[in-house]
């Protein structure tokens, strides 16, 4: 007899277990077996820091974090209901956010002393009351998964005993209704080359299936129904990938090769690890003796008529700032990818925060302005990407992409786009003498103020360029007052007049009568748009703006700011944003700011707008 | 050599066309006019046409140098023409790459990225212009002063012991080492011209006199009209100098090298191209002090898959696998689904 | 028959020439004579741009400017009344800022084919009218010198010419009636070793004094009477001395051995050059490989118990930024000193700026809370120096001290210090374990929030720190959310919380009544001040504060500025200050920004301010 | 060895006192526990107080060696801890300074410190954990990774050539040069001795197996029980090798080195000491793939004015020749004049 189905319209799920445990495997099959069944996703991975802790500690706990819906949603979520906890150190490390409640399934096998102990458990947490305010289904998933595999050929009791994950995966599959047929496909052609293998976790995965159909723990299933979303194919993609994908993409528009010179570095060594499975996109890939020489091959490549790109987190892309500053005086398009991590200086590696905004906007020496474009949410780098780099060949300049940690590992569905959608942000060389005869390299563009580009191997128009000071027009070196004055002025209006060519700041404000605005910029889209769903569902009115460029500004933000009563910016910082738009617009917005290293959680920032709305 | 005037037909070129209307702007007397105008009139038997031709510098005297070479050129910051200079090489094969660099330069703030460039083997021409002094400072101590250099920062002289610029490179796995002399446009030449023909990183040293802060620094070669002190190394041919050619160098069984006379048995037979570092790390250790005597040429000359070619290989080789990058394919691959 | 004697209250004499000629040591020279004149004195020398350019050519030309008078100046002055040049090209370079109506002496034997035309003179400027509207002495110095050399023992006709310096010099002495007596001393000993290059110069000095006398050009003398200056001995300093004194000073105040981490640049090199000098001071000067090796140095240093300094300018400041979060980790005692040049990149070396405020500031990854000290004149450079090393040892923090190359190479008579009128900074080692037998490295000063310095080779205190995220009070690495948020608070309340130990801002507000405020900082103090005079003597009222604590502000600086209905902010950048001012106190300030490569001049801040007042 | 206990009287050290309370945060397996416990063991030896010694690290895997070792420490930045280890050495010449570092750390970022630390000869013991990868960015090439290496960050193979250690520390004028093998405590233990009596920069190279990302790269050494692999370096003694040491090594007059049979003659013996460099470059150009065999031991140990000495000899020689300085007439000095 089938178990009662229980209607659900969202789902947060956390699978937390040992490094070794394989949880992200088995969370990202669980999220593409949910994708396919038209659900809306969100889901954030937390690694361990860095390197491998040993077996059992609390450092070495790994999670993944789902959260599925009939809906629309915009984050991870803040608390999971469901929490799968491999060992004892999972279930310390994790427990906590459980809402109460909430349905614990744990591995009553690896509760064992050795275990209890590393997790600094005194006593056996299954075998108190302590865990009395949750549902705790407590299954010997590594006994049930050995006996389900006794007698396959060839497989270890090692090996069969690693397959628990699968068991685990199928086990929350049949409580949630998620077919498991993608996954066996899957575990197929991952082990083709060792079909004992493959056999044992498919072999475990049907068992943890069946096993909760069986079982009398379980007395209901649940189902969560589509969501509602924008007719079209949907992928599911990191903030990385995303970037990455984004990076490609602008080559092929701007018809320029790409070139990325990066510096191995969490959470941003990904971006040089996809791209350098794109040679055939004619993608050239250099990893560097560190960050200066990325930043520099890249600005050299940029130099060559490339489009040049490097990519790094807050500890090399502090270091990449002398050569971001030559390439403001060559006047060279560059894009530099931050992948935000918490800091200040090693920090928190594999966390996110928004803690570089002010860095990359003013940590060069002397006037060296730069624009800034920011990533919204894991998809949203693919766009944002392109139009960093759009920016930065148009007006023939460095431009900084903000992503961070959430994003760049967090994943969601994506809305691939129409290929004819596209923008084309193809540019033009110099080719021709552009002063009667003459090539004058600093000769600029009426309305963009953009320099010509004239690259090597382009007759008639040799030119040196360099980071002395030069002279309007001629480009020659000059150490004339008014000129660097001049030159000085002509750099910011530059960068300054890309406010004119990009999209004026969109405000969410349903009935247009809220007096709070919530000002957010990059990658707190999400919560801060889930906040205002939060608070609006309370009753109370709050508008949202979300910025992507920091740098320059959207043409009609002060006058969005002045339309409202109190401005909020929550940020994962102390307050970087905030101080810019008091200083540029004189408004007396106010900050909510954590840096936790964790994203913002929609509650703490719904919490903090309804405290704004209701002084 | 020739490229396309603006009239469509072929120009010759010459040194002139590689001056640029810059005013030159060294000291009087700087071995670093020497030094450009022995390039000037080298550049045109290269065969390269001017606009294909870059020279990347970073910052100090010596790196002033692409100001006055009519091609393409950047000065960039300090020490890091080499990271600059790969990224460029790496990207536009086509091109003609060179770097010109100094003692502080490329040995104090740019060692790492001169010695990566090395290792790597990329299609750069690395010139070092060795005054043995941080000259555009005014004056300061370079990692290649003497110990004991007394400087505006080292009063009571300098307590660093200095890299052998060429024992250096050698111990960085490059493939092409040589030194030249300033004033020796001749012998200056024809290192120019190895470099140029060597495909890979090619690193020159060249003795750079600074009269305004290091005079004299390597007056015993310049002015060595007897060649008592230069000794030249010409491949093939035994290890000689001296006025008459009376003094020769031979290797000792502990691997370092001795002098002997030219008619002793035993006399190193210079081999450039010898796939092995350790006999042109044992001559860079040659040296005034030690031997009496400074080799000059071509120390080190090998074959090494080059990294421009390498990658240029694997994005053909990928291409030639998977066909030309089809962006849409590429955006649509990985799981996807579909909602009505 | 001595000449008529004209009474002046001040004179701006500026001597240009080739680099060859010697203008330094002349400028020098008579700087030295006029101090000891009792007069006040303010000197600006103007080097070619970085190396020898050719003879006679323009960018060759090397300048020393003069400011004296018989009150308190504060400027070397914006235009010249007096100007020697002593070629072409000086006079090309130099001419457009003498006075209208000025006294010009040319050396008439310098203006032949070669030399104009390499300053780009078509025409002799001697024999046509372009010179009409100043008082021209056109005098064959060159010729003269020679001449009154002849038959001297041992001396060439090149050495010979060479001394046409001293000839110049001897002329202005007696022209200002300067005693010439100092320079021949100095003379003297300078050339001890080549007594004829002695005689040589000195005749020529004697011979340019009588030339005065007996030439008929000259109708005139001109005397400036003492200043009334505070009482004291003084000593003539330019603020690269200052700063270098103040360091060393600072190591004996704090009896903590000073070590200096640093890589030569323009116009720091000189911090590096004097320093090295003082080993009889325990001063230890490591010239590094680089600005990281510098920075890091003098990290290890400060580890080890050192007054670990590092010195720069721009470009090598902003590769020091990933050491110095690190040493905001670590929280040791750090100095970073910033000799401000032109830029951005390479920029104009030589030439003055205040374009790295902001850098400093947020120039590193994630919140990196720093405080910042600037200099306000030459001499101040040495207060500026303890008190930046005052705040770094007390609260174990990095510190930025801000001067520029207009302070580095300016110079101003400095009233020496009373020795036990300067600070005791002494400071703690840790010795004893502090937390009951167990030594907790990051267990806080409850008032300063300063961490213990526990130096290597303290028995029992043996401890680890590193750049990762610690945690509170052990210092242990920590990736715990809620530490992360309370470090980082701590980090940024540590630095706010010195506004409690530094002196409140003071205003210049004679009548008390003045409507607007002019808010400068650091090096822009003279011009300032001096427009401010102006100002107040064309019967307008205006009060002026100048900041030294950039970071964090002064307590009474928020309410300073609401005190004043208009708030101007002159700045040699494109506003930077008036960022962080309107930013933190929503003051509506506006900014006078020139960004030329000059110090500011007092004429054009008093135009700025009158308009202001008169708006 | 012994220090000062709590209650005064003499307390002898074991490897446990150097352990820290902190969890070793490695992965099981991994050559660093085996690198950490002979340390450990081998530290009380040294005859050092625990207080007065002191590692630095950077980033990496292996820089997290610090936080194991009861001593004072600095994990730093990446790539920076020779630079900051130089600081404290220079102003603390009564601290016995280690560095730990990894391939990563020392040749790629940090590259250009390592080898100033190298030629000033500063007072560093510096160790170098070779893995041939980066560990911690969990598994990306490194600058000792061999050519074609395949890779997160190179899917068809690295490009780059990858450096010798030892050669390019003998070519950055190395004092000091050694190699060794995690998991050969004697021979690790007999290198770390002679590191700690050189005084001067000391440069060893551990290869250290990460089983995580870059398994076996060093098997054929560690796991080399007859001995067919490893060339032991003895001082003074002939370099012979092998099951029954048949083989050994000679020097071609080329300067390269060949491998013959221990019987026969021209037999290298091994002069760490001799002060040139050339033959211990020769020796660091013999490893596995070109000879079959690796020499591990001290390749190196010269004698060689050290930077720290120096610096202190100026400061007492500058306070003999001038007096401890005098603030206030520091002040005074230079022209001075009085206003009444
Ligand atoms: C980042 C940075 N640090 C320092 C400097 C100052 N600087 C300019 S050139 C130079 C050294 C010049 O010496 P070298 O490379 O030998 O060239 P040379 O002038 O002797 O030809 C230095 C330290 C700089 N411009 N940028
Ligand atoms: C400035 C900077 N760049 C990059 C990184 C990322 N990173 C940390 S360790 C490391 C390399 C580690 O390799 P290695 O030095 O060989 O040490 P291992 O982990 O192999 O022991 C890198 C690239 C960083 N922490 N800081
Ligand atoms: S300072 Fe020396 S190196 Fe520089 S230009 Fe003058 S002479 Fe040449
Ligand atoms: S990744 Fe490799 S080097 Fe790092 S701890 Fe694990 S096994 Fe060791
Ligand atoms: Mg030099
Ligand atoms: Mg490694």
């Amino acid at each position: 007899m089938a178990k009662p189905v229980e209607q659900l319209s969202q789902v947060i799920v956390r699978f937390a277990g040992d490094s070794g445990d394989g949880m992200q495997l088995t969370g990202s099959q669980f999220t593409s077996e949910t994708a396919l069944l038209g659900n809306d996703i969100s889901t954030l991975p937390d690694f361990p820091a860095e390197i491998r802790a040993p077996a059992g500690s609390l450092p070495g706990v790994s999670g993944f974090q789902l959260h599925f819906a009939d809906f629309d949603i915009l984050t991870p979520g803040d608390a999971p209901n469901v929490l799968v906890a491999m060992n004892p150190a999972a279930l310390k490390t994790n427990i906590r956010d459980l809402q109460k409640g909430g349905t614990l399934i744990v591995n009553s096998d690896a509760f064992n002393e050795r275990n209890l102990q590393k997790a600094g458990y005194a006593a056996n947490p299954l075998e108190d009351d302590s865990l009395a305010e949750f549902q705790v289904h407590s299954v010997p998933l590594t006994s049930l998964t050995v006996g389900a595999l006794k007698g396959i050929e060839g497989v270890t009791p090692r090996e069969a005993e690693r397959s628990k994950n699968m068991f685990a995966l199928g086990l929350m599959s049949w409580l949630y209704g998620r077919p498991i047929e993608p996954s066996i496909e899957f575990l197929q052609t991952k082990f083709a080359k060792r079909p004992e293998i493959a056999e044992a976790n498919v072999k475990a995965l049907q068992a943890g299936n069946a096993f909760g159909e069986t079982t009398e723990t379980f007395a209901v299933t649940y189902e969560v129904k589509p969501a509602k979303m924008a007719p079209g194919l949907y992928r599911n993609i990191t903030g990385n990938q995303a970037l990455s994908l984004g990076l490609v993409a602008a080559s092929r528009l701007s018809k320029l090769p790409l070139f990325l010179g990066a510096y191995p570095i969490t959470p941003a060594s990904a971006i040089l690890e996809e791209l350098a499975g794109y040679k055939n996109f004619g993608v050239r890939t250099f990893q560097a003796e560190d960050e200066i020489a990325a930043a520099g091959a890249a600005v050299g490549a940029a130099f060559g008529g490339s489009l040049g790109v490097t990519t790094s987190a807050g500890p090399g892309i502090v270091l990449k700032a002398e050569t971001i500053g030559l390439a403001i005086m060559l006047e060279l398009p560059l894009v530099i990818c931050d992948i935000q991590r918490a800091g200040p200086s090693t920090g928190m590696p594999t966390k996110p925060e928004q803690g570089d905004l002010l860095m990359v906007l003013f940590g060069r020496n002397s006037e060296s302005p730069v624009p800034v474009v920011a990533a919204r949410s894991p998809s949203d780098c693919f766009d944002a990407a392109i139009e960093a780099c759009r920016i930065a060949l148009k007006y023939r300049t460095p431009v900084y992409l903000l992503s961070d940690a959430y994003l760049a590992n967090g994943s969601e569905p994506w809305l691939l786009p129409e290929m004819d959608a596209l923008p084309d942000i193809s540019t033009r060389f110099a080719t021709e003498p552009n002063a009667d005869g003459e090539f004058l390299p600093y000769l600029r563009d009426e309305k963009t103020l953009a320099r010509p580009w004239a690259v090597p191997g382009t007759p008639g128009l040799e030119h040196r360029i360099g980071g002395l000071e030069k002279a309007d027009r001629t480009g020659n070196i000059s150490y004339d007052p008014d000129n660097h004055d001049l030159m000085t002025r002509l750099r910011a209006q530059k960068v300054a007049g890309i406010a004119t060519d990009i999209p004026e700041l969109e405000v969410d404000d349903p009935d247009g009568d809220a007096h709070v605005l919530v000002l957010g910029w990059g990658g707190t889209y999400g919560p801060i748009a889930a906040a205002c769903r939060r608070v609006r569902n309370g009753g109370r009115k709050v508008a949202h703006a979300q910025l992507r460029h920091l740098n320059p500004f959207p043409r009609n933000t002060g006058e969005v700011l002045r339309r409202y009563d109190k401005v909020l910016v929550p940020e994962m910082n102390l307050g970087q944003l905030l101080k810019l738009v008091r200083a540029e617009f004189l408004v007396d917005a106010v900050g909510y700011n954590r840096v936790s290293g964790l994203p913002l959680r929609a509650a703490e920032v719904a919490d903090a707008i309804e405290a704004l709305v209701d002084q | 050599m020739s490229e396309n005037g603006t009239n469509g037909d072929k120009v010759t070129l010459t040194a002139k066309d590689y001056r640029t209307d810059q005013e030159v702007r060294w000291c009087p007397g700087c071995g670093d006019y020497a030094i450009l105008a022995a390039m000037q009139s080298f550049m045109p038997e290269l065969g390269i046409e001017r606009e294909r031709t870059v020279f990347i510098s970073g910052i100090g005297c010596a790196a002033r140098f692409p100001y006055y070479m009519n091609t393409y050129g950047m000065h960039s910051i300090h020490g890091r023409a080499p990271a600059i200079a790969t990224g460029l090489a790496v990207t536009r094969p086509d091109l003609s790459v060179w770097v010109a660099t100094g003692d502080g330069d490329a040995l104090s703030i740019g060692g790492n990225h001169l010695i990566h460039a090395l290792r790597r083997n990329v299609n750069l021409k690395i010139l070092l212009f060795n005054n043995r002094i941080y000259g555009l400072t005014k004056g300061q101590y370079s990692p290649t002063s003497e110990l004991g250099k007394v400087t505006k920062s080292t009063p009571m002289g300098s307590l660093d012991w200095p890299f052998n610029p060429l024992s250096l490179a050698i111990g960085a796995e490059a493939t092409f080492v040589a030194r030249a002399i300033d004033t020796d446009k001749a012998g200056m030449t024809a290192v120019l011209r190895a470099a140029a023909e060597h495909r890979g990183s090619a690193f020159v040293e060249i003795f750079q006199n600074c009269p305004i802060f290091n005079d004299d620094a390597f007056t015993f070669v310049r002015d060595d009209k007897e060649g008592v002190n230069r000794i030249p190394l010409r491949n093939g041919e035994p290890i000689t100098w001296g006025a008459g050619g009376e003094k020769a160098l031979r290797q000792r069984s502990d691997g370092s090298i001795e002098i002997c006379a030219a008619s002793e048995d035993g006399v190193l037979v210079h081999d450039a191209h010898h796939e092995g570092a350790a006999l042109a790390f044992a001559l860079s250790r040659v040296t005034q002090d030690s031997h009496g005597g400074t080799p000059v040429g071509v120390f080190r000359d090998v074959e090494r898959p080059v990294y421009d070619d390498l990658m240029a290989g694997q994005l053909a080789a990928a291409t030639e696998k998977l066909g030309e990058g089809d962006l849409s394919a590429l955006l649509h691959s990985g799981e996807t689904w579909n909602i009505a």
